[in-house]
């Protein structure tokens, strides 16, 4: 059913945790399976991301895509981060099943919120991030099983 | 461990040995269409009633009230629309209950959307079945109860000698769904007052693809699929005779072994959830505790979800499973585990292990060290868990 | 002959050793439920997923258009009756012949039953289908054609292509039953225009109770039998996993023999044809003498009756059928043979021969000579003959 | 599919012909299946039949339900002949399949049609004799298949 990077990222979930006094924190919930995505940001001064952690209650395509996104932010600059899309998250983990897709728009949906938190506690605007809905909606989601 | 150890047998289960090896002059050999009239077919027409025999043996019934099926879903499907049509003058009404399987239940949701009402009785925390709900859901146009007999989720047996009583005494037809119980408990249709029942072969160490529906005698259900006149004209289709040998086998295997089996089985599920509920924190067991079939446990672990620990228990060689495996794709919560009460949250961190004859006690307690270690580790890794 | 000589090919084949030896290991080590999540059970899927494959590419089908059923009957019955749910708004008429097999014959009168209008089209007297009464009957609430590839009793093939033209020239859908052609002729969907097509293993050397439907991508049909999500949410119920490998590999097999095999077969046939027609008095050969498949005759013998004939071949070791099996414990002669115009005593004394390719030119031969003396042995019994 | 017996008088069947210038003649066709039978009686001065020959289109259960009446009636005097019903026919073959029953009441009839046409021939009234219909009617025959 699943790839063998997403295996390997579900076995071996990297950046697993939490961040003690977080730049950012987002927690998003996936209407569609009840399921559950936290990340941490760490976001030094020139805006890199030094730091990435998750925690995440889910389906094997959630934890891989958590471990995966992390991964992907990591040493990013929000600019970059943002184009961490669910997309870009499944290509780098060699895809995943129809109904698997939905899934990875928790990691897209955690990273942004996460960088709003950090936004709103800075008090800052980030170009072209939006308030984040509190879960993701099912009209998002085009499944083909 | 090397071994792979199969603990889904709910969900499908090994054709013994004995089974294939009875079926397999019927595929090369003795292959003719029992519907012939010349002597080479009549020992297909012979093994057929053989089977027909044993089968309606193991439940006290007559043998013509047997009729063999595709499986377990054909059977539902045929027990239902087929009283709605045939009892349709009588009444449009239907009870069945919010635990059954989805052959149940979108059988029911299709009579619905063809001007049929069904009443979902719901159970109780234990998973059994409300019985006042029950008597108080009846109208006078009720037609059906249908109820199962053991829940393929949590193994919970539901009060089977109560419905039929019910059902007798308002003159309304009880179909029961036995795909889990059958071969597992002893069932006799006349003492339980059971008008119809639906069993699969491959539950019970049969063949995949072949089941049987019992149809009490004088009942006015038409066929399902039409066609040729098979099966005393009541289900068209040239008879799967390899298919109705290897059901017949596995019925008596499943009867001579029944007492036996269910006892060894029994003993092994008991240290199972002995063990899990004493050394994992934050476990229960789903289901009535001693009402349940004897191969079945279901635990809830809360904090972590169903699919990453099958994935887990998977790369230890565990076969196990989260709700029925049908609905494996889907992502909703168990139907079963959300009508005993269960938040949803915790209805999706289950574990479903069902046992088998060749089950052991070594299998077993590797299985609950390994669930002991997945569980801790997909707890650190929850955004619900705090230690 | 000591050896049986089996003739009755149209009624059930026996399964070619490679097909058992290709199920086999899903029954007792690849037994998994291709549903679960698990990897012991991806092998299954997997199987499942080539067979599927297989049966598309012999069709020329997309692959998620083949959808596993218990065989023809079945079929046939979900080809028509979702496609009567499902378009029930466009109209409710729809077209078939009058020498289908009882499968779509028996579900087309339970649509009579439930509101929806069929016209049977006529057949030709060599049993061919008259395409002029076929676009008579179209009306604006047509909404399906289902017209067999190939009788089971007289083997005439259908001008599928001009019925395929017909139908999308007028925007009805297309079933068609091909249980008995499919695995002796070349059949593309896309090329024909098939919407619809339904087919059985046992017809061609593969297991019993396992077949499928052919559904074009796009077509509204729902579920015929209602449960779980299997087959694309359109077919429930635990997915026969033995008998699909089965199916697919008679399927292969079938299409890699399919022109040798037909040429033989047709030979043999033809050498059958001329020597009854020559040797045997009053007989007849029924069906259209090119159009038919190749491995059918069917001969009528006046004056005498079927049932007769059948058990005294039967005591030659001569298996042999008159009419449908699943029909022959019936009386009434067979409503093909009445169709193409044969009067209620000749169609009773009908013999249907269909060849496999094991079938020998003795074996012919023997029959011939068979058929020769107990038919001039029960002229001599019958009231109806004066020599 | 038949007994021993039913086999036995089907392949070879007993009294099968014409019997030329006979006392009685009956044919009876089955309205159910379309089969026909003919039986040939030669009754002599006494009343008893001498002789008793059939003709049958029909199945394998008629063949030898045929075979076994004529036996049944043959040295027997008109009033015997009489008690040859087709459930005594059926006996002496040790039964038939429901689905068959139908096919001994040929027999039964056509010994009927030919004791009547014998009887009108004769001008002779057989007591407990009706004038033969032409073909069995299907509300006489019960069947359980
Ligand atoms: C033309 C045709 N359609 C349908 C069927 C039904 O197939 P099955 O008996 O495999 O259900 C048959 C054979 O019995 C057939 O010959
Ligand atoms: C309780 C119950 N009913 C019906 C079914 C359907 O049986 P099958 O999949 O054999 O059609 C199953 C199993 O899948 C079941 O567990
Ligand atoms: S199913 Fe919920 S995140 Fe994948
Ligand atoms: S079926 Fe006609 S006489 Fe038996």
């Amino acid at each position: 059913m699943y790839s063998e990077k997403v295996m390997d990222h579900f076995t071996n979930p990297r950046n697993v945790g939490e961040i003690e006094n977080p730049s950012g924190v987002g927690t998003v919930g996936n209407a569609k399976c009840g399921d559950i995505m936290r990340i941490y940001l760490d976001i030094d001064d020139k805006g890199i991301i030094n730091d990435c952690k998750f925690k995440t209650f889910g389906c094997g395509a959630a934890v891989a895509t958590s471990s995966m996104a992390t991964e992907l932010v990591k040493g990013k600059n929000i600019e970059e981060a943002l184009k961490v899309t669910n997309k870009a998250v499944m290509d780098a983990l060699d895809g995943l099943p129809p109904v698997k897709v939905h899934c990875s728009l928790l990691a897209e949906e955690a990273i942004h919120a996460a960088l709003w938190d950090y936004a709103t506690k800075n008090n800052i605007k980030i170009e072209g991030l939006e308030k984040p809905k509190d879960d993701i909606s099912e009209e998002e989601v085009t499944e083909t099983y | 461990m090397d071994k792979k150890i199969y603990l889904d047998n709910a969900a499908t289960t090994a054709t013994r040995p004995e089974v294939v090896e009875a079926m397999l002059p019927y595929f090369t050999e003795m292959f003719g269409n029992p519907s012939s009239i010349y002597e080479f077919a009549s020992q297909n027409k012979k093994a057929v009633d053989e089977a027909r025999t044993t089968i309606a043996n193991s439940l006290n019934a007559e043998i013509s009230d047997i009729y063999f099926t595709a499986g377990g879903s054909e059977s539902d499907n045929w027990a239902l629309i087929a009283t709605a049509e045939a009892y349709a003058s009588k009444g449009k009404h239907i009870i069945t209950s919010k635990i059954e399987h989805h052959a149940i239940l979108h059988t029911c949701e299709y009579l619905e959307k063809n001007g049929f009402e069904v009443t979902y009785i719901d159970v109780d925390e234990d998973g059994i079945l409300k019985l006042d709900e029950l008597k108080k859901a009846i109208r006078p146009t009720t037609i059906l109860i249908s109820i199962m007999f053991a829940n393929n989720e949590i193994g919970t047996i539901q009060p089977i000698k109560e419905i039929g009583e019910i059902a007798r005494e308002n003159n309304i037809l009880f179909h029961t769904d036995a795909v889990q119980a059958y071969g597992q408990l002893n069932i006799d249709v006349n003492a339980l007052n059971i008008d119809m029942l639906s069993a699969s072969g491959h539950k019970f160490n049969g063949p995949k693809g072949i089941g049987f529906l019992y149809i009490r005698k004088g009942l006015k259900l038409k066929s399902f699929i039409h066609g040729g006149g098979q099966e005393r004209h009541r289900r068209a289709g040239t008879e799967n005779v390899p298919g109705i040998v290897g059901l017949g086998k596995a019925a008596e295997i499943a009867m001579a072994t029944l007492e036996e089996r269910g006892q060894k089985e029994a003993a092994l599920r008991d240290m199972l959830i002995q063990r899990v509920l004493t050394e994992i924190p934050y476990a229960r067991l789903n289901g009535h505790r001693a009402k349940r079939l004897p191969n079945n446990a279901n635990f809830s672990f809360q904090f972590i979800e169903g699919e990453s620990l099958l994935i887990m228990l998977d790369m230890q060689n565990i076969c196990a499973s989260s709700g029925s495996a049908c609905t494996s794709g889907s992502l909703d919560p168990s139907h079963v585990l959300l009508a005993i009460g269960l938040p949803h949250e915790i209805a999706h961190g289950s574990l479903r292990l069902t046992l088998s004859h060749n089950t052991t006690e070594e299998e077993i307690n590797y299985t609950v060290d390994k669930i002991k270690e997945i569980v801790a580790k997909l707890r650190s890794m929850s955004p619900l868990y705090e230690d």
